[in-house]
């Protein structure tokens, strides 16, 4: 139904798409596969008309077609829910999800039409509780994400694109997305879906196209039969086990960090814990459920009462301050959280640490760019130029930055809010490999993430969150995914 | 929890407001307390309308235009520039309908080029409203040269609109209040309004959306050059003259109620009742001077400080409603 | 030829300069006469640069150099550097400030170029040759003495006094609302209130139509620019407010009209006429080829010339209305 | 690979420049042809950069301001204030070199103000400038008594700077180049600049990333407050005088030359060199109109044309290499 032949794109420096195929038919999950910066979401973008190919052709139920801005592309009935989220905040969520074809007579919103379709999209969606005046700048990213999805599914679309639709979203919500996937395809349109996570490919999923350096290297492989490690050596070209690195078994050693009754009202209550030096310590919980605004208390980013210590020493509450007792925060949106999008890798990298090549004041730029060359080189950062800007890295390698920032210098305390959103499975067993070998090193960590497996598999010590309070903690060998979604799920429905 | 969350966007909202209506009405009780007999009369009050007429309808249109990530430095030239070329002798021989018609026309082409320039030409706004600045006054000297251009005889019609008054209120400040309800009835009710926060709060999530940027960016501007237009209409009216000399500073006086009233300069946020009231602040304020004899030195430095004192109540105000 | 053209300007703005009953007029050795002012936003120094420009073209041995006006002393400062640079033989410089352009005016007098200083006077004499302007102390008194006798007259006690002055940081304001004052004094009548405004439409509009507000009842009004007088009178007529007289300064030809038709609370005028650059261009001509002025016995140009600030009411209007300015 | 790219990088930026470069040559060009005689002498270039020195000083404080996401309205009112505090006769009694001292205190404390009211009472940069520009001005009047402040004699070590020349050079034309240059370094190769670079572009994640910025976006205005006070010695040297009508519109005219020069006005991005460019071209331009002493009202039009075709031409300049 949709097919896409020897797609070529060029940007400055960089032969993003090489010569990609792509044959989607109707009324099937086509899963696109690839590590990062492979060119997914570029090519998609020149689906949806935000890109113009350099070359090649595309071909939608067998007339050629050319979409040369995003109107065209939808109007020819291609909808597509981009990577980074493209919402205004300033509008209402209703007016975000039929923005660019409200309803309207004579110029002028209809507007009760305008609130009922999205309260029947959100619906639809199984997320009836966000109201559709609200402002969207008011949400929190999961529900960001659902409006997001609204958005695609407001377009009588016959072909959905989705980019990384699950990266935001916790178990339940995936659950609640493939869905409204199933309900999509069963009408025979198709979608076209990008994820890291290989488990969901093979949920969902019918045929898997696999790209690679900008090239494809496999066409319409069985979602469901291929062998992960056939997938996994043809994303990355070798083979990689998707493990969690060894528990070194070395008891963990001081205290590194002790929270006391930390509240903050209508947020989180009554949070305590400790994280000691050579230890991960993992905290899980649903979207929304406060782990987010815990590890920004805790680094003194948002106003809480309670006390913080750090090595038995008690912290004032600010991030200056965190960072120089020797704590590093990987936040969970790198877009509006960590990057400087106009400034160079090794800016970004270097940006927590700058007093470290400096000498009263003056930077020591080429020691500045040897470490962060290193860094680019450890975690394989793509394209491996420190002097990019960072706004032209795939998602996941920019999140790879983020991490880096961490590394440069001797942490105590790290804390990573969701390190491996967008990340593509081999970077992330290196990722994995990096932060083990990081407590291994006797630094503490705590970290968030909303991949249950993940949490269970990396961290040593679990807390469950749920509604802002801790409602379990153990060793994380004695729990499994199961006993993590109930004690999550318990009540919430309630 | 949703549920909360909207209330208290709305509460949001209102509280904004609420903090410049407190600092109005501080204003006014200061009024009340230092000239009781001249404050609070209905001819000042009129009067207080009519000198925010010129400059409200302006800042209407750039509402609009810093709501839409833009801004506009050639609103005050434009001005001046539509009422010269109203006032000309080959001009006023049409009498006052065309002479309003054609201070409307070149007021809207001048901000069509304007939006031309940015939105085509990919001008910075600062940039490229400031040449417009710059060339829409030396066009405006030209055509005068430099003279003052009475209204004739015959077209007093247009002066009219400043000393007619119906139930008491100069035409004018119908005029003024009508612009700000069309006004607002296009920024809230209308496609085009609700996509203007769209272009200034997210291009890129505009464009992927399906607007066009482009064009939306240049009818602001156009619209923007529009209210200049108006405005000169009633700058003719109230001062009997078209000039190259009219509207001097007012971009910046036109931008200042505007973020005083909430807008981000960073667009995608505002609304017009705030800026309406911020620039009412600002009017408040000079009147309030003048009745008290305040030499001009004095109500610099008191301006300053009421400014700084005025946003820093908002802020408390929203403070604590925020928390 | 080498007359002075009969009628310099079809506009009138700029009033033809008698012939000098001597030879004067005749032609001499060719001389460059550079001019700067500020920015000619302004009626008043709008008819100054174009009575400038049109004296200077009734010599066929004057090349006129105007600098572009400017009303930032630093680009002024720059453009009379330039004009020095290009070795004028004659500078007529009407400063935006006379003290701050003092030091450039030395420079050009130290470099051999007389300097004819039009109406904001250099503080230091060895700045320039000859200085040529208006009375802005005797304007302010002419101003107090009609509004003083005319109130006394009338027999009005405690009259309510308003002025409405130009820029308020521009030394010729002081100057202005001093002679009023103290003319006023002589009456034994003070100013009630004063409000400053920029020289333009409207501004004068929007001061005047607070101070109405501010005072109910006035009796006299006095507002230094004739410029801004056009909005003065659009804010009290939409006011409606007859009760009290007002005088103008400047003399532009609207005001005058005004005062001719009469009806309107504008009585009078002051002038302060930008004939005053027409005559410092004949100067500079004069001091450039050295010669003096034939009315009078001296070989040389005066050092200094004031120009004498007249009343302009309804008697006299009709003599006066050739000389004013459209502003 | 990495060459190359690095390489188009450092191209991106040089081209960025070259569309200014080539502005200049061209003005330039028309000045050769246009007055031979006088453009290209020695004098001449003095006088261009003496008339740029004042307000260059101002726009590398601007530089630093904009780039760290805020803005300066006030600069020319606070250079106006400092110039007036340090001529009163008070201060000129402790001789020139007080002088210039408290011409550059003030100037700190000014920008020190506007720092904490932007930085820790939280107010938007534009209305708290605003407030800065309209109290400065307020204060010097009342200072001054709204009289030009002469310097007296005795302290003409002021006017030396710029009446000495070495090198044929006024001094006042090096302290603008020190200036330029010690604002480069600070730019680009101290943490510092970098700091400036994270502010502007990412407020939350230099926040995040452990970077005190209520603190150094207060040092950014103080450092803009300093410039200020620098430029008020230059033009105490220049005019001989401190006076509260100094500076007047210098905030547009250092904003428009920081933007022309590249830098965003959404922070983050931009060169002290673009700005100085940016800067010339302005000033070049009125050079131009002087020397060929063009009428006024064409000679605004001139430069709003002017203005809109140099940026047209870097744009187009940007974009061939681009592609
Ligand atoms: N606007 C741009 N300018 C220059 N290079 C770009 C641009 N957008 C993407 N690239 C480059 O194109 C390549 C493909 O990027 P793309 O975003 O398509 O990767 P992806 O497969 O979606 O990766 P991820 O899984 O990390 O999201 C990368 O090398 C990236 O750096
Ligand atoms: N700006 C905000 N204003 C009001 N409430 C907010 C805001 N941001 C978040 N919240 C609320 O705070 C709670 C925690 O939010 P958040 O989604 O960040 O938690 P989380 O556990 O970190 O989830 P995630 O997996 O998305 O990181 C939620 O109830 C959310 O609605
Ligand atoms: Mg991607
Ligand atoms: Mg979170």
């Amino acid at each position: 139904m949709l097919i896409m032949s020897g797609i070529v794109k060029q940007f400055p420096g960089v032969r993003a798409l090489d010569g990609v195929d792509l044959d989607v038919r109707a009324g099937e999950v086509h899963c696109l596969l690839g590590q990062n910066g492979a060119g997914k979401s570029t090519l998609i973008k020149v689906l949806a008309g935000v890109h113009q190919p350099d070359e090649g052709t595309i071909e939608l139920n067998g007339e050629a077609i050319r979409p040369s801005s995003p109107v065209d592309a939808i109007r020819l009935g291609v909808a597509t829910m981009y990577q980074e989220l493209d919402l205004v905040d300033g509008l209402s969520v209703a007016e975000n999800i039929l923005l660019g074809h409200e309803p309207t007579r004579l110029g002028f919103t209809r507007r009760r039409a305008l609130r009922s379709t999205a309260t029947e999209i959100l619906t639809r969606l199984g997320h009836g509780e966000i109201k559709p005046s609200t402002e969207v700048g008011r949400l929190s990213p999961a529900a960001k994400q659902v409006v997001s999805m609204a958005r695609a599914l407001s377009h009588e679309a016959r072909v959905i694109v989705m980019d990384e639709p699950s990266a935001a979203l916790a178990h339940d919500e995936v659950a609640n997305l493939f869905r409204i996937i199933r309900e999509l395809t069963s009408q025979d349109v198709a979608v076209v879906y990008i994820s890291h996570r290989l488990e969901e490919i093979r949920e969902i999923g019918d045929r898997v196209t696999v790209l690679k350096d900008g090239r494809t290297v496999a066409v319409g492989l069985p979602a469901r039969d291929t062998p992960t490690s056939q997938v996994v050596s043809l994303m990355t070209g070798r083979n990689v086990e998707y493990v969690f690195p060894p528990r070194s078994g070395v008891a963990p050693g001081a205290e590194v960090l002790r929270v006391e009754n930390l509240t903050a009202p209508g947020v989180f209550t009554d949070i305590s814990f400790a994280v000691r030096a050579g230890e991960i310590v993992g905290l899980a919980g649903l979207v929304g459920s406060g782990r987010s605004e815990i590890l920004e208390a805790v680094y003194g980013a948002r106003r809480a009462s309670g006390r913080v210590l750090l090595e038995g020493a008690s912290v004032s509450r600010s991030t200056t301050k965190a960072v120089r007792h020797g704590m590093g925060l990987a936040p969970e949106e790198r877009k509006a959280q960590a990057l400087l999008l106009d400034q160079s890798v090794t800016a970004n990298i270097t940006l927590g640490s700058l007093s470290r090549y400096a000498r009263f004041g003056w930077l020591d730029r080429a020691r500045e760019d040897v470490e962060a060359r290193q860094l680019v080189e450890t975690l394989d950062i793509r394209p491996p130029d420190p002097q990019r800007p960072i706004k032209t890295l795939s998602g996941g390698n920019q999140q790879k930055a983020v991490l880096a920032r961490w590394l440069l210098n001797g942490r105590k305390l790290l804390l990573l809010d969701e390190p491996t959103r967008g990340v593509d499975v081999g970077a992330r067993a290196e990722l994995y490999a990096v932060i083990r070998k990081l407590a291994d090193d006797g630094i503490g960590v705590l970290l968030v993430s909303s991949e249950v497996p993940e949490v269970l598999g990396l961290a040593d010590r679990v807390l469950v969150i749920r509604e802002g309070r801790v409602i379990h903690e153990g060793a994380a060998t004695d729990l499994d995914e199961h006993a993590v979604l109930d004690m999550i799920m318990e009540g919430s429905a309630a | 929890m949703n549920g909360v969350l909207s209330l208290t966007g709305r509460r949001f909202g209102e509280a904004r407001h609420l903090g410049l209506v407190i600092a109005l009405v501080l204003l006014a009780v200061v009024g009340l307390v230092t000239v009781p007999e001249n404050f609070a009369t209905a001819s000042n009050l009129v009067s207080i309308l009519s000198l925010a007429a010129t400059i409200g309808v302006i800042t209407v249109g750039m509402t609009f235009v810093i709501i839409g990530g833009g801004i506009d430095l050639s609103v005050g030239a434009i001005m001046a520039l539509a009422s010269v070329w109203a006032t000309t002798l080959a001009t006023q021989a049409f009498g006052p309908f065309i002479m309003a018609v054609c201070a409307i026309l070149v007021g809207t082409g001048a901000g069509l080029v304007n939006g031309l320039l940015i939105a085509y030409g990919r001008m910075v706004p600062f940039i490229a409203t400031l040449a417009m600045l710059v060339a829409a006054r030396g066009l405006a000297q030209r055509m005068s040269d430099r003279k003052t251009q009475l209204i004739q005889q015959g077209n007093e019609a247009i002066v009219a609109l400043s000393t007619t008054r119906v139930l008491g209120i100069p035409l004018l400040v119908y005029i003024f209040a009508l612009v700000v309800a069309v006004g607002w009835i296009v920024l809230n009710r209308t496609t085009f309004g609700r996509r203007t926060y769209a272009v200034g709060g997210n291009p890129e999530a505009a464009r992927l959306a399906g607007i066009d940027v482009r064009r939306h960016t240049m009818l602001l501007y156009a619209l923007s050059g529009f209210c200049c237009g108006v405005a000169a209409i009633l700058i003719m009216a109230r001062t009997t003259t078209g000039s190259s000399t009219h509207g001097d500073l007012y971009e910046l006086d036109a931008i200042a109620a505007v973020i005083i009233g909430g807008t981000l300069l960073t667009g995608g946020r505002g609304t017009i009742i705030g800026s309406i009231l911020g620039l009412l602040i600002f009017t408040l304020i000079t009147n309030l001077f003048i009745l008290n004899g305040l030499n001009t030195s004095d109500q610099l430095v008191a301006k300053g400080l009421i400014i700084v004192v005025a946003v820093l109540l908002q802020r408390r105000n929203l403070k604590e409603r925020a928390t | 030829s080498n007359q002075p053209a009969a009628e310099p300007s079809a506009q009138g703005s700029a009033p033809a300069p008698a012939p000098a009953a001597s030879g004067n007029d005749q032609p001499g050795e060719k001389v460059v006469i550079g001019f700067s002012a500020p920015a000619a936003d302004h009626g008043w120094i709008a008819a100054i640069a174009k009575n400038a420009e049109a004296a200077a073209k009734q010599y066929s041995d004057v090349e006129f150099k105007p600098v572009e006006p400017t009303n930032d002393i630093n680009a002024q400062i720059s453009a009379v550097e330039s004009l020095i640079a290009a070795k004028v033989n004659a500078l007529v410089i009407l400063p935006n400030d006379g003290q701050q352009l003092n030091q450039i005016a030395l420079q050009a007098t130290a470099a051999g170029i007389p300097v004819v200083n039009l109406d904001r006077v250099f503080p230091d004499k060895l700045a320039y040759r000859t200085w040529i302007g208006g009375d802005n102390y005797g304007m302010g008194v002419a101003a107090g003495h009609y509004v003083g006798k005319k109130l006394k007259d009338k027999g009005v006690a405690n009259p309510v006094i308003v002025e409405i002055q130009g820029i308020a940081t521009l030394p010729l304001t002081q100057d202005r609302s001093k002679g009023f004052a103290d003319a006023l004094k002589t009456y034994g009548f003070s100013v009630t209130a004063k409000q400053d405004a920029q020289f333009t439409v409207e501004t004068g509009n929007k001061v005047a139509a607070n101070l109405l507000q501010a005072h109910k009842k006035i009796d006299a009004m006095w507002n230094h620019d004739d410029d801004q007088g056009v909005g003065v009178l659009a804010a009290i007529n939409e006011a409606g407010r007859k009760e009290f007289f007002m005088v103008g300064g400047a003399g532009s030809a609207n005001a005058m009209r005004e005062i001719q038709s009469g009806g309107s609370v504008l009585e009078a005028t002051v002038t302060y006429s930008p004939t005053m650059a027409s005559s410092a261009i004949k100067l500079a001509r004069l001091i450039a080829q050295g010669k003096g002025m034939s009315d009078l016995v001296e070989n040389q140009v005066p050092q200094s010339i004031t120009l004498a600030s007249e009343t302009i009411t309804k008697e006299n209007v009709q003599t006066y209305l050739p000389l004013g300015f459209e502003s």
